[in-house]
């Protein structure tokens, strides 16, 4: 069973380098909706069942894989944008950037000690690497809309750390993080349509008129 | 209680004769008969009788001038000793007092000498107010070495303990001191090369440009105030360059004088052979002699 | 009790948004800030009998910040009612509605004693914010709630993933897993350290972002500049008190680790940078706003060194705490002012303050005073018993640093404030509306008359207080 | 009622003084009363001083304060009595002279401001003198900064009144933040706030040493040491006069104080502690002087000498150190007395100098000397007075500022007969230099006075100038009696002196006969008067023979040429010149002469003047070169968000790198 968890981790950072090599927006909004899919099945694998967990399993799998996608769509098609156009760094560049910073996140996870219970499996580095890569699109894309995505990315890989305290934290945490998550996106999104209305495009890029 | 009678009888009575003294040394130098030894006595007299003519834009500062000059130059002159012999008035730290109060005669001089209003005075006060400050570090590393080589912080005890036997101890710094000290006396008393008390050429003088606007009494008081600084300076000279004593109070009394009449000669033969320095030089000469005095004080301490 | 210290405000929000009319709204403000301070008092003085394992109680540390803010919240709430009278263009329902959540959020804080609440509540005074900073709706407004937003959102990320390390270090050790905060300090000495570890430096970089440590302060200086005065009072002088606390939280956890030199260490450090980016920014700075959020930068650093010196310099902090939020109101306030009647906050056309606005310059002239430390306001009483402990633990490299920077910074800020104050105000600035009235100079007043008491005349029941609160932090050998 | 409470009460009055004015709808009347308040707190303060220095005890009360810096106390001993004496006999003299120098009627927008912060200064400073606890040291010391930040800022509408401002504050509060360490370490040694009884600390440890570099820093800046004097002049020149006399007279003084009482705290002090400060005193008086010849600016002028007396009081402060080095107790007991006399004689004088100054520039309407001239006969008693004043600062004799100088001497000569090499060696070389700085003295006080009060007005501003107002002249008078005082009697300082040096080092067992005995101050009265009397004598003859004989009034001797203008007088350029070229090497002035090529030159005019040197050659552009440094960091700040949020990231990585 936790062979298979890992797997999914794998596919994971799969998707992580798919959001970092897409141009086309919708694709990276499609992909972190899998991303969150496969985030909401997670649990099942390395928990035992019960309702409690299926509850967090279906709020997952509404939020990230339906909800946040469906806004960002919006937000999409309000600003009439269709691809990234040339950001900070190149895509060649970034995907070579994030195969090092998934490195870097297995060599951080060496260090660490595990709980018996998870021995073995792949959620550290998993997470640590998704973290490094929301972090890779915050810092590498122009457009508001995908470094939102990128903050998503950033989101699920706290979320897969998350995972291997289910039945340890509380559930008000969990909510917490969905609460963050949504309340954040749905600021952002309002933000995002002034940022358009204001400068009739949302590139960020050109909100440079505060500096030293 | 004779000497100090004596004393004052001297301080008195003797610098106007410096004074006929050098200018009959000039005139024979030059070939001339010169005016009689008692001629300054005459001036000086005929002046205190004379009346006086004050310019319209002086205030009694102007007339405050002389009079505090002379003043000051006569305390000082009680502070000196003459000869073997102890100053009327002597007390630790004496030697600063006499330094000052030059300060402070030269200061009402300057006063009075810009009071008048007239840029030669004026010229005149500037340049007496330069020559002097560069002049006071001098006296002071003599006055150190005195001090360190007699032991004590009193002028009496400072020059009559400067025994001939101090030559014969540090010959080299009491040899440098004296050089200082020569220079210092002619800067401070206006001789040649630094100063000529008898051109007419304003430009060119220092002490002289300052008084011409006094006349009558006050006239007086700067001449006799002058010969009198000669003569404290040069008491204070003679007794470092020349300190012979014999112990015997009359004999020291006639040594001193003797001396004291040989230092006017000399400086009259100074005057005759030499040439006045060109006004930019004579920085440079006070500067030369604060540096022979401070080497004199470093041999002093070595 | 504590609760509604909580749930008071959430109602006047709930209130606020409800209200129809523009006029009348902002009388909720002092209203609720009257009660919330009534009842902080009420909290402050008759102690409910501490109990470890309850999520919400108010210790020593809480009580101390609580009371900065609920102070500073019932001055900016006066205020507000002046200067909402001055901006009858703009709707100020979500303003109002906003300050209260925020005030809710703050309180619960303080209170909270489960980290993960603690860190909901942090989050939750982020987002209340963000349309406070948005409230003048231009440009640049937009821009620097944009930025405010997105970094202050990727902390709090980094902050949740910081908490999930702790939580993980539980497990790891075999203790019984929680996010409680006296379970965790008293089995800190048995919680993984390498986990401890990696928890301590995204909980820093997560909460410090919040604080405002260079150089995770980039947001500041847009954000302060923007917000309108009385917002960035909050922003500055409660927001930034809170982050503090969750700092203070993480640092009661990992000096009762037993090994604390590495936590001490990276505070210090981060703190002196602090203070040497304000210094560095600070230095003719033209946009008096925004040397005020560089000015914040510093106090925040100030704060971190305090804690990486630990022992005396530990009250020295706390004190701080309170000084420094009062002081930043009062400044932030009249600068307010001063923006609103000069039209402009760019010391090229703002001269003459003291001619033009007698009491609000005055004011601003005296917050200055005040922050960088001169006696008798009371921030000198804390910055000094700081860097004096610097010295007396023989840190003499970090102490130079300190009143090297301070020195820097007390120039920088002189060359810009003193030619605003001073002088004849210019011809050709334009004429606004804008009057000193009672409303908009008296609560920054009576905070400065406030600091200036502090600084002469410690009350024994608020030094006991702190001299608690700083008992919390002490490192336990 | 004991002296200490006498000195409480004046504290207060003096602090509140101003307080009443401000409700007061009639600004004269509230003009008057705080300055009656003021006043009367002085003379109280005063009598407590006295009475402290005639019974040479010391009286410490504990107050009760809540701030967490332990116990506080404050005190009153000779030392501090010295310094107190200062403060209230200098206040009391410059409030009444403001009635009638800053009158209510004529500025009613600042009256109120000046009255209230120099009443909070008065206090301030007298507090500071008291306090035997660092905290409440800073609190009093910054108090006092910053109330005389206000009053010094009183015309803030003139740009270099703002600049002059700026710049003080910025200096003082450098120095405030120099003694934030220096308390600290003090704690450190000490154990507590509380000032340690006077020699109980040990200075032959590198904390002690921190303790002194760091005094040295912050005090220095307040007393304008060379080169931290930068602040001085400027601040000295644009404020009101009767504050330029209080700043000079009493505020720099409080610098000294605070050197002197941080000092008198260690015993076994390293010789390499006198040496330094004595020689910081020489740099401070010869450029100092030096400085002021090249200035005719009045004002500007009077403050480089406050800078040169500093250097004064420095060479005693030296010279008592380095007798604690060698153990020889005179030293300690001629420097320091002299030092402490010196203060006190500073603050009479140059107070003195200030408020004639004032009256000058209210009666004129301007600082240049070379717009002056001639007021000699238009203000004759102002004019009297300053000279009272010039002669007292050159130390000449018979007036107090020889009286001090004299003990500095002694003391130096004394050292001279001492053993020790290179204690020696400074003290020889220093007497010299003492010597130059009072020849330099005379030099400048005779250019100023020549030039402004004597000869005839040089111009319009001059010529109109009417004598000051009753009120003005009334302090003047005090002060210069004093100085007069103390010059020809010096006698009833000693005791008071004693005491004081003896409070600073309890090691020195001395009183008033050994004082005297040291220094024959008796001496000084007969000569004295032995010099008024020949001058009494040598004046009834010249008057006697004016009666005698004709006077008659004629044109000054133009050396032949008979219509001298007014503009045919040598200005203050001129007169300065030849020693401004001599120190050009320090002074670096800025000359304009006039070229002379063709044979019949035109009009030309030459002019010379000399700048802040040390704040333009040496300041200013280190300071330039590190802003142009951070300017490159200020690029950080860019404005991209996406760089924003690497910050972030890149610390995260760095911090866990750091950590594993």
């Amino acid at each position: 069973m936790s062979s298979f968890a890992d797997q999914l981790l794998v596919l994971v950072m799969l998707i992580n380098f798919a959001v970092l090599g897409s141009s086309r927006i919708a694709l990276a909004i499609r992909a972190v909706a899998a991303q969150g899919v496969v985030l909401g099945l997670l649990p099942w694998l390395i928990h035992p069942f019960s309702w409690h967990l299926l509850a967090i399993m279906v709020g997952i799998i509404l939020a990230k894989g339906l909800l946040i996608p469906w806004l960002l769509t919006g937000a999409v098609r309000k600003a009439e944008i269709r691809r990234e156009t040339e950001p900070f760094v190149g895509y060649v560049t970034t995907l070579i950037i994030g195969a090092l910073l998934t490195a870097f996140a297995f060599v951080f996870a060496e260090k660490l000690p595990l709980a018996p219970a998870h021995q073995g499996l792949l959620f550290v580095p998993a997470s640590v690497a998704t973290v490094l890569t929301g972090f890779l699109v915050l810092t590498t894309r122009r457009k508001a809309i995908t470094q939102v995505i990128g903050y998503l990315v950033l989101e699920n890989g706290i979320f897969i750390f998350g995972l291997l305290l289910t039945e340890a934290m509380p559930v008000m945490v969990e909510a917490g993080a969905l609460l963050d998550l949504l309340v954040g996106i749905f600021v952002m999104g309002i933000i995002i349509n002034h940022i358009s209305r204001e400068f009739s495009s949302i590139d960020t890029s050109r909100l440079t008129t505060l500096k030293e | 209680m004779t000497d100090i009678v004596v004393h004052l009888l001297l301080i008195i009575l003797m610098p106007p004769l410096l004074l006929g003294i050098i200018a009959r040394t000039k005139a024979v130098f030059a070939g001339r008969t010169g005016a009689p030894y008692l001629q300054p006595y005459y001036d000086i007299l005929r002046l205190l009788r004379k009346g006086s003519v004050f310019s319209g834009t002086t205030t009694w500062v102007f007339r405050a001038g002389p009079v505090v000059t002379l003043a000051a130059i006569a305390t000082a002159a009680l502070l000196i000793p003459l000869g073997n012999h102890p100053a009327p008035l002597a007390f630790t730290g004496d030697m600063i007092l006499f330094a000052y109060l030059f300060g402070l005669a030269r200061f009402f001089t300057m006063a009075a000498a810009l009071d008048t209003g007239s840029s030669f005075e004026g010229m005149g006060a500037a340049r007496e107010a330069t020559f002097s400050c560069l002049a006071e570090p001098t006296l002071f590393f003599a006055l150190v070495v005195l001090a360190r080589l007699t032991g004590s912080l009193s002028l009496t005890n400072m020059l009559t303990r400067a025994a001939a036997g101090n030559w014969l101890g540090t010959g080299a710094a009491m040899l440098l001191l004296t050089g200082g000290l020569f220079i210092i006396l002619l800067a401070e008393n206006c001789r040649i090369p630094f100063d000529d008390p008898n051109t007419h050429l304003e430009l060119t003088m220092v002490h002289e440009v300052m008084v011409l606007d006094h006349s009558g009494p006050a006239f007086g008081y700067i001449l006799y105030g002058a010969a009198l600084k000669l003569f404290v300076l040069g008491a204070f000279f003679i007794q470092v360059a020349l300190p012979f004593k014999t112990g015997v109070s009359p004999v020291d009394w006639v040594v001193f004088i003797g001396t004291m009449i040989l230092l006017a000669i000399v400086i009259g033969v100074v005057e005759s052979i030499m040439a006045r320095l060109k006004l930019i030089r004579i920085p440079q000469m006070l500067v030369a002699a604060t540096i022979l005095s401070a080497f004199a004080m470093l041999l002093m301490l070595r | 009790m504590l609760y509604s210290l909580i749930m008071l405000p959430l109602a006047g929000a709930l209130i606020a948004w409800l209200i129809p009319g523009d006029r009348l709204r902002p009388l909720l403000l002092p209203l609720f800030g009257v009660l919330h301070t009534a009842l902080t008092v009420d909290a402050l003085l008759l102690t409910p009998p501490p109990s470890p394992n309850d999520w919400i109680h108010l210790d020593a540390l809480g009580k101390v910040v609580l009371l900065g803010i609920s102070v500073l919240f019932l001055v900016c709430a006066v205020y507000a009612v002046g200067y909402l009278g001055y901006r009858r263009e703009r709707s100020n329902r979500v303003l109002c509605a906003g300050l209260l959540i925020c005030l809710s959020a703050m309180s619960l804080v303080c209170a909270a004693h489960h980290l993960g609440l603690l860190w909901v509540a942090i989050e939750t005074t982020t987002v209340s914010m963000a349309p406070l900073i948005y409230f003048n709706r231009n440009a640049r407004s937009i821009e620097a709630t944009w930025k405010y937003m997105l970094i202050c959102s990727v902390g709090i990320a980094l902050a949740l993933m910081g908490l999930f390390f702790l939580a993980y270090s539980t497990i790891v050790a075999g203790q019984e897993p929680t996010l409680l905060l006296e379970p965790l300090i008293s089995s800190a000495r048995k919680l993984s350290p390498d986990w401890l570890k990696a928890a301590f430096i995204f909980l820093l970089v997560g909460f410090g972002t919040k604080m405002g440590l260079a150089p995770l302060h980039t947001w500041k200086p847009d954000a302060y500049g923007e917000a309108p005065g009385l917002v960035g009072a909050l922003l500055a002088g409660g927001l930034v008190n809170c982050a503090f606390i969750g700092i203070a939280r993480i640092y009661q956890i990992c000096t009762a680790s037993g090994n604390a030199g590495f936590f001490l260490d990276t505070l210090l450090i981060m703190g002196l940078i602090s203070m040497g980016f304000a210094a560095v920014f600070m230095v003719n700075q033209s946009d008096f706003k925004r040397m005020l959020a560089y000015s914040s930068v510093e106090h925040v650093g100030i704060l971190a060194v305090a804690l990486g010196l630990g022992k005396g310099a530990l009250f020295g902090a706390l004190f701080h705490v309170i000084n420094n939020g009062l002081t930043k109101g009062v400044l932030f306030l009249s600068s307010g002012n001063i923006h609103r009647s000069y039209n402009s906050k760019n010391t090229s056309q703002v001269k003459g303050v003291l001619r033009r606005l007698p009491w609000s310059g005055g004011l601003f002239l005296a917050g200055f005073f005040a922050i960088t430390g001169s006696p008798p306001f009371s921030p000198f009483l804390s910055e000094f018993s700081i860097v004096s402990s610097a010295f007396i633990q023989g840190r003499n490299v970090s102490g130079g640093l300190f009143l090297l920077f301070l020195a820097v910074i007390f120039i920088g800020m002189a060359s810009t404030v003193l030619p605003l104050v001073s002088g004849e105000e210019p011809a050709e600035t334009v004429r606004t509306p804008y009057r000193d009235r009672l409303l908009t100079v008296g609560p920054p007043l009576a905070t400065m008359l406030l600091v200036l008491m502090l600084g002469l005349w410690l009350p024994e029941p608020l030094r006991r207080l702190l001299m608690d609160a700083a008992a919390l932090l002490e490192l336990r050998p | 009622m004991t002296a200490g409470n006498l000195i409480i009460a004046a504290i207060l009055m003096t602090a509140l003084s101003g307080i009443p004015a401000l409700f007061l709808r009639n600004r004269t009347l509230g003009q008057n009363l705080a300055t009656a308040i003021l006043v009367l707190g002085s003379l109280i303060g005063l009598a407590g001083a006295i009475t402290t220095l005639g019974s040479g005890r010391t009286e410490i009360y504990g107050i009760a304060w809540s701030l967490p810096f332990g116990p506080c106390e404050i005190g009153v001993d000779p030392l501090g009595a010295i310094f107190l004496l200062v403060v209230f006999a200098i206040s009391g003299c410059c409030a009444v002279y403001a009635t009638g120098y800053w009158p209510a009627a004529d500025n009613p927008a600042t009256v109120h401001r000046i009255t209230f912060f120099f009443g909070l200064l008065t206090a301030a400073m007298a507090l500071l003198v008291t306090a035997r606890n660092g905290v409440l040291f800073l609190m009093a010391w910054e108090v006092m900064a910053l109330s005389c930040y206000f009053l010094l800022s009183t015309e803030d509408e003139k740009a270099d009144v703002r600049e002059a401002a700026t710049l003080y504050l910025i200096t003082t509060h450098l120095g405030t933040l120099s003694l934030f360490a220096m308390f600290s370490l003090l704690q450190g040694a000490a154990g507590s706030f509380l000032f340690p009884p006077a020699g109980s600390l040990n200075a032959a440890t590198p904390l002690a040493t921190g303790i002194f570099v760091t005094a040295l820093l912050g005090f220095g800046l307040k007393a304008g040491l060379m080169p931290l004097h930068i602040w001085l002049p400027s601040a000295h020149a644009n404020a009101p006069s009767h504050i330029s006399a209080f700043m000079s007279g009493v505020l720099i003084k409080m610098g000294i104080y605070g050197l002197v009482r941080s000092l008198s705290l260690f015993h076994n002090i390293p010789l390499w502690w006198g040496i330094t400060v004595l020689v910081i005193g020489i740099i401070s008086g010869v450029a100092g002087v030096a400085f002021a010849i090249g200035q005719h600016d009045l004002k500007r002028l009077l403050a480089y000498h406050s800078i040169e007396n500093i250097g004064i009081i420095a060479m005693g402060i030296g010279v008592a150190l380095i007798g604690q080095a060698v153990g020889n107790t005179i030293l300690i007991l001629l420097g320091m007395a002299g030092a402490l006399l010196h203060v006190l004689n500073h603050a009479t004088f140059k107070a003195l100098l200030f408020l004639a100054a004032g009256a000058v520039i209210h009666a004129t309407g301007t600082r240049e000397i070379d717009l002056m001239g001639g007021l000699a006969r238009r203000m004759p008693y102002t004019a009297a007075f300053f000279l009272v004043g010039a002669v007292a600062i050159c130390g000449l004799p018979p007036l107090n500022g020889f009286v001090s100088e004299f003990l500095i001497y002694v003391g130096l000569f004394s050292g001279i007969l001492g053993e020790g090499g290179t204690a020696v060696a400074f003290l020889a070389l220093s007497a010299p230099a003492l010597a130059l700085i009072g020849g330099l003295a005379v030099a400048c006080f005779i250019k100023v006075y020549g030039v402004a009060f004597l000869g005839v007005p040089r111009a319009e501003e001059a010529a109109h100038g009417h004598e000051a107002v009753r009120v003005m002249l009334a302090p003047m008078a005090l002060l210069a009696t004093i100085c007069m005082g103390i010059g020809i009697f010096p006698r009833m300082m000693a005791g008071p002196l004693a005491g004081a040096v003896h409070s600073w080092q309890p090691a020195v067992g001395m009183t008033g006969p050994a004082l005297t005995a040291a220094a024959p101050l008796g001496w000084i009265t007969i000569m004295g008067l032995v010099q008024i009397c020949l001058a009494g004598g040598v004046a009834a003859h010249f008057i006697g023979r004016l009666k005698a004989e004709p006077v008659s009034a004629g044109v000054t001797w133009g050396c032949g040429y008979l219509r001298p203008t007014p503009r045919m007088q040598y200005t203050a350029s001129s007169f300065a010149e030849l020693l401004v070229k001599t120190f050009a090497g320090i002074l670096h002035p800025h000359v304009t002469s006039p070229a002379m090529k063709e044979p019949l030159p035109g009009p030309a005019r030459f002019a010379s003047h000399v700048p802040e040197t040390m704040l333009e050659h040496v300041f200013m552009p280190v300071l330039r070169l590190a802003n142009d440094r951070l300017a490159q960091l200020r690029r950080l700040q860019h404005g991209q968000l996406h760089l924003y949020i690497l910050y972030t990231f890149v610390t995260l990585v760095v911090l866990l790198i750091w950590a594993y």
